[in-house]
């Protein structure tokens, strides 16, 4: 037979054990172990969020390597959008689950497709950071942004990111995700040198045939010389 | 309803005393529903004599969006069907469609599936058992517990995919990206730990007096309306039918690893074999975990499946044990990029089905508590 | 698993169709109860998932052979029908699935309650009934589940057209509703 | 008029007020503190200081919730009394600070000769009586709220406050048929010198049943279905906010701290302590004072076990409630009375043995019979066995 009441008494060991041990061990408290962030301690600039507003903590502070919060059109360096990636597909504004991104193409004074967005939209109130678009671009244009200072004061149309905001360069975006960054520029490498291999076996390819045309038009001239 | 009979309450009149019934509207904002739950509930004092589930509240007509969206797309909206469990609802899907386009997922990618969807099994008997003993009035205390060690689990689901709930991490025929480098010995670490957390867990609940004279007995259900009401996961096991399955089934790699199903012997089947079978489930998880970890081979994490496809006209229903019981998916190919349609099958709300039989009779405190030992979420009750 | 399989199903009902695309039973009209019972005395004794599938008319282009030996594409029009599909397993025997399917026409959808065989079809058929309009003939209890009471239509058949606001009512307060008809309050 | 009575009436309860006010203001902190620790949280920790970074780990925190209570808006439901709605928070507040008047404690500046409340012959039927009220003012809450959770609150705390108030009662008896006085001083006096009546068998049964019967009065957990959460959202209280939400906390807490210092009364030897000794029949204390710290320390240890318990234990159920006064306390409770009987009546033979023997004969009748009660209520309720298919 058990002692009477014996199962409170053990329930209040428990928690008398967990009331002392929080003060000594840091395990007991619920978040504590930040190892596996990026600078491997939590940002003084998060812990205390609210309070503490800075730069730093709107654009630069990433949680983790996979950590998705906005997306954000990349640009390689320079006037972006010169050297903006986006030909303006719409690939993504298709398989956007929530049908969040407005992408219209834009076009030169001679009614001409140049191969860049004019207008590219996404809508944060609907946005739900799922990854989706980065996943089916074939350009490597769109990636996620960890920047999660989105709110507004503004209702009407401040929740919508317009083409200007969304465009950040390689470089920003080798500074919140560098493996992934570097991946992404290895495997874009990759594909430009694949290409370009493509293209010179094809222009081979080509200069041979021409080649061969000419020569067997050379041949069929001096066979008609001939005759 | 059908087969439990109301008892006859009619309008007591005792000497010109006339009394009714109290009918208490509990829900859709109540502390205890586990969302936007109601139960209409007709009081005698304090005794149930009637109750009726009311859904609907939180329902967006998630199949409808499914079909009018690609494969792929509808992907991040099976995490939002049970938001506790988002890893094992994606591989519920994945595994459906997997069957439309006959890819083959690779090794590695049937290891993280397996030590994704068992983590998930933790985090959803861990805060289940929580909120369980919460319903029952305990303050928070095993809550927060809970919530500790789910916090660590989810630190690891955020490192592997990014996101700490909507993990969105699975894909046709493998894994959205591999986890990063230490993430196999940091879950090495949280699972370890584990049953140390569950000892404690066990000798603050399992024994406690009060617990025990509030859930033993209450919420009876037996294993005949379990089987014919369609109860699954962990409700069917306590009451008595070893029918799990990653054992029946054997989907992805389940036949590879040892583990064992708890049941009971099917003759009491109350929200006290709920709670243990939950908690003893969670022990036979860490057994597979360790398993997993420790057999997973390196390689690649993604099958040659496309990323956009359209799938021959055919026809496919996937099923896993997910923590709450079988999360299926019916899919309907048409040759088209979209699927022709999409149902889920939603074990929160099949699991209600016996809410109101196991519910008459009692006290306004035992419907809490057997609504709590379900399991729901609305997330996937009204879809 | 072990596969369920449907021979039996057809031996014992010869009416029934085997749907070879779908891997389906289809049941004939008015005989759904008798087999779900049989089934049930063969110990398959657990229907997992039940839903409705909506097909609108459509044109169909078949290849097929034609006597002279000739493949040859013709155009056919399939009705429009909704399916009633169940998935069954069996919990005793460990096997499954078995796929049934109920065919209705559109109009007036109408189809047999499976419930009194198994519990598990209570609320799903609720939502099929809800969803997709079509009327169990023995349900105990046919309500709508998931849409309101009020709710007109069938959201998940195909040619459902949202109504432009249907979202749209004044709040019910008394007072506030007063000074809304007076055009004080911007709603 | 007689002022210098008014004035002695005012010195005597003004401080008192303002003590066990600044207490309650304290007493919540604690318990959101000590909560938090137990669950393994940090709890308040930014409030302090004003318009300084200064934290003082929290303690703030009271008077921040305080200024925002007074500045929410009071709601009224449209169905509800209002009359009773308002009187009802009032009246959970009045008869818990009346009855801390008549708690033995003797403040250094009160006059030696002026009006003590708790000199009075029948301080403790007094104080039994006065705290019935609470269930008036609980059920009014109830009644007058018109919501139907209110109303389920409140039918639930009349039928345990009433049904706890017989236990309590009787164990108390213990102590008056030992002391054979119904006065506070009295009983708190007979027990200095460390002749706490918790030190016996039958004192220290008592005491735990009146401690949980008060947990019951107080409706703290794990007896507080009045106000449970998970089922009846706030009980009685659900339609209250603002002002008069504050003041059935603070009534709830006052109560609390009254309930306490009886239980110290009773069963813990009042102001006794290290320091305070016996001089000709009388108490002493080494400094001015020094009886009332000890005794308000008595009562916080208490209320710190009833945090305690309120971190580890779920909510028991209505019936379940109710069979545990019934038929476990006053049984229980009716038996000690017996047991204490006979046990003064053996020691005054004054004889060590006779002493020692009484002392092993009711310890052994009341945990058997507690064990036996225990058992016969709840037979069925014990851990189960598991099986496991491969």
């Amino acid at each position: 037979m058990s002692i009477l009441g014996g199962g409170i008494f053990k329930g209040m060991a428990v928690t008398l054990r967990n009331f002392v041990s929080s003060y000594f061990s840091k395990e007991r408290l619920t978040t504590n172990d930040y190892s596996w962030r990026p600078d491997g301690a939590l940002p003084q600039s998060i812990a205390d969020y609210p309070k503490e507003e800075g730069e730093q903590l709107r654009d630069t502070t990433t949680v983790t390597n996979y950590s998705r919060n906005f997306p954000m059109l990349l640009h390689d360096g320079g006037e972006p959008m010169d050297t903006v990636r986006c030909v303006a597909c719409q690939i993504c504004e298709r398989e956007c689950p929530p049908q969040c991104i407005y992408i219209e193409k834009d076009y030169d004074e001679n009614g001409k497709y140049i191969k860049r967005p004019a207008i590219f939209d996404i809508d944060v109130s609907v946005c739900m950071s799922c990854q989706i678009c980065v996943e089916v671009c074939p350009f490597d244009a769109i990636v996620m942004n960890s920047q999660f200072e989105l709110s507004t004061p503004n209702r009407f149309g401040g929740l919508l990111v317009r083409r200007d905001d969304l465009l950040k360069s390689n470089d920003y975006y080798h500074q919140i995700h560098p493996e992934e960054a570097a991946a992404r520029d290895q495997k874009m490498a990759a594909e430009k040198a694949a290409k370009a291999a493509k293209k010179k076996a094809a222009g081979e390819k080509a200069k041979a045939a021409a080649e061969k045309k000419a020569a067997e038009a050379a041949k069929a001239e001096t066979k008609e010389g001939a005759e | 309803m059908s087969t439990a009979a109301a008892p006859n309450y009619e309008l007591l009149q005792q000497d010109g005393l006339e009394t009714s019934l109290l009918e208490v509207s509990m829900g859709p904002h109540h502390p205890s529903t586990h969302g936007v739950f109601r139960m209409d509930v007709k009081l005698d004092g304090e005794t149930v004599v009637d109750l009726q589930p009311v859904f609907g509240y939180l329902h967006r007509n998630h199949e409808k969006l499914a079909e009018n969206m690609t494969y792929l797309s509808s992907m991040p909206f099976t995490d939002r069907l049970d938001y506790f469990n988002s890893m094992s609802n994606n591989w519920a899907y994945a595994l459906a469609a997997e069957k439309l386009i006959e890819v083959e997922v690779p090794e590695r990618a049937e290891y993280l599936r397996v030590i994704m969807a068992e983590l998930t099994r933790l985090v959803n008997h861990v805060s289940l058992v929580g909120f369980f003993i919460n319903d029952l009035g305990a303050l928070g205390t095993p809550l927060m517990y809970a919530f500790r060690e789910r916090e660590k689990i989810l630190d690891l689901f955020e490192q592997a995919s990014g996101a700490r709930m909507m993990c969105n991490y699975f894909r046709f025929g493998g894994l959205r990206n591999d986890v990063p480098e230490g993430w196999l010995e940091r879950a090495g670490e949280v699972v370890d730990r584990f049953p140390s957390f569950l000892d404690e867990y066990e000798q603050l609940l399992c024994e406690n007096e009060i617990i025990l004279s509030r859930t033993q007995g209450v919420g009876k259900l037996s294993r005949e309306l379990a089987v014919s009401a369609g109860v699954t996961g962990p409700m069917l096991r306590a009451s008595g039918v070893a029918y799990d399955l990653r054992k029946v089934d054997q989907y992805g790699i389940y036949d590879r690893f040892k583990f064992r199903v708890p049941h009971t012997d099917g003759d009491v089947g109350d929200c006290y074999d709920r709670f243990m079978i939950r908690m003893l489930e969670m022990r036979e998880s860490i057994e597979i975990l360790k398993q997993a970890l420790a057999g997973i081979p390196k390689g690649e994490i993604m099958g040659n499946a496309p990323r956009v496809f359209k799938p021959k006209p055919a026809e496919a229903y996937g099923r896993i044990e997910g923590p709450k019981g079988e999360l299926g998916f019916y899919l309907i190919a048409d040759g088209s990029p979209k699927p022709y349609r999409f149902r889920v099958r939603p074990p929160s709300l099949i699991n209600l089905t016996v809410l109101r039989d196991m519910c008459l009779g009692g006290k306004i405190a035992d419907a809490v508590i057997i609504l709590g030992s379900i399991d729901i979420v609305l997330g996937e009750v009204d879809r | 698993m072990n596969e369920l399989s449907h021979e039996p199903v057809l031996q014992q009902f010869p009416d029934a169709v085997w749907d070879e695309a779908a891997g389906a039973v289809i049941l004939p009209l008015g005989q759904a109860r008798a087999v779900a019972e049989w089934l049930l005395g063969q110990g398959v004794d657990y229907c997992s998932n039940v839903t409705g599938v909506d097909y609108l008319e459509r044109e169909v282009k078949e290849k097929i052979t034609n006597d002279a030996g000739k493949v040859e594409t013709i155009t056919r029009t399939e009705p429009s029908r909704i399916d009633v599909v169940y998935h069954l397993y069996s919990m005793q025997n460990k096997t499954g699935p078995l796929v049934l399917k109920q065919r209705t026409g559109r109009d007036n959808a109408e189809a047999e309650s499976l419930t009194p065989v198994w519990r598990s079809c209570d609320l799903q058929e609720r939502e099929v009934y809800d969803l997709f309009g079509v009327n169990f003939k023995g349900h105990p209890d046919q309500r709508r589940i998931l849409m309101w009471d009020e709710f007109e239509g069938h959201p998940m058949r195909r040619d459902y057209t949202e109504p432009f606001d249907y979202e749209w009512e004044p709040t019910p307060h008394n007072e506030i509703l007063e000074k809304h008809q007076k055009g004080k309050v911007i709603v | 008029m007689n002022f210098e009575l008014l004035i002695d009436i005012l010195i005597a309860t003004v401080p008192l007020m303002l003590i066990f006010a600044t207490l309650f203001a304290f007493t919540t902190w604690l318990e959101r503190k000590a909560l938090a620790r137990i669950q393994n949280r940090i709890g308040p920790n930014k409030v302090g200081i004003p318009c300084t970074r200064i934290s003082l780990f929290g303690l703030g925190q009271p008077a921040a919730d305080g200024i925002k209570m007074l500045f929410k808006e009071d709601i009224v439901p449209r169905g509800a009394d209002r009359l009773f709605h308002l009187l009802a928070p009032i009246l959970a507040l009045i008869p818990a600070m009346l009855v801390l008047c008549f708690l033995p404690l003797d403040f250094p500046w009160v006059n030696e000769d002026s009006v003590k409340a708790y000199l009075l012959d029948g301080a403790v039927i007094f104080f039994f009586a006065i705290t019935g009220l609470n269930t008036l003012a609980v059920f009014m809450a109830g009644w007058a709220s018109r919501n139907k959770y209110s109303l389920l609150g409140g039918m639930r705390a009349v039928a345990q406050m009433v049904s706890y108030e017989i236990p309590l009662v009787l164990s108390a008896v213990i102590v008056v048929m030992m002391v054979g006085s119904l006065n506070a001083a009295v009983i708190a006096d007979a027990q200095t010198g460390f002749n706490w009546f918790v030190f016996s068998p039958w004192g220290f049964a008592a005491f735990i049943i009146f401690f949980i019967a008060a947990l019951a009065e107080t409706n703290r957990s794990p007896f507080d279905l009045p106000e449970a959460e998970s089922e009846i959202i706030a009980g009685y209280f659900t339609e209250y906010s603002g002002f008069k939400f504050a003041l059935f906390f603070l009534g709830e807490y006052i109560a609390m701290f009254a309930i306490s210092g009886l239980a110290v009364t009773l069963f813990l030897g009042g102001g006794d302590g290290p320091g305070v000794t016996l001089d000709q029949g009388l108490p002493t204390e080494a400094f001015p004072g020094l009886a009332v710290i000890w005794f308000l320390m008595k009562i916080f240890a208490l209320i710190a076990m009833m945090i305690w318990l309120r971190g580890t234990l779920p909510r028991l159920r209505v019936d379940q409630l109710m069979g545990f006064a019934w038929k476990f306390m006053l049984p229980l409770s009716i038996l000690n009375i017996l047991v204490a009987g006979f046990a003064w009546h053996a020691q005054q033979q004054d004889s060590k043995t006779i002493t020692v023997i009484t002392w092993v004969i009711s310890l052994a009748i009341l945990y058997g019979t507690a064990s036996g009660l225990n058992q016969l209520n709840r037979a069925s309720a014990r851990p189960r066995k598991y099986k496991y298919a491969e």
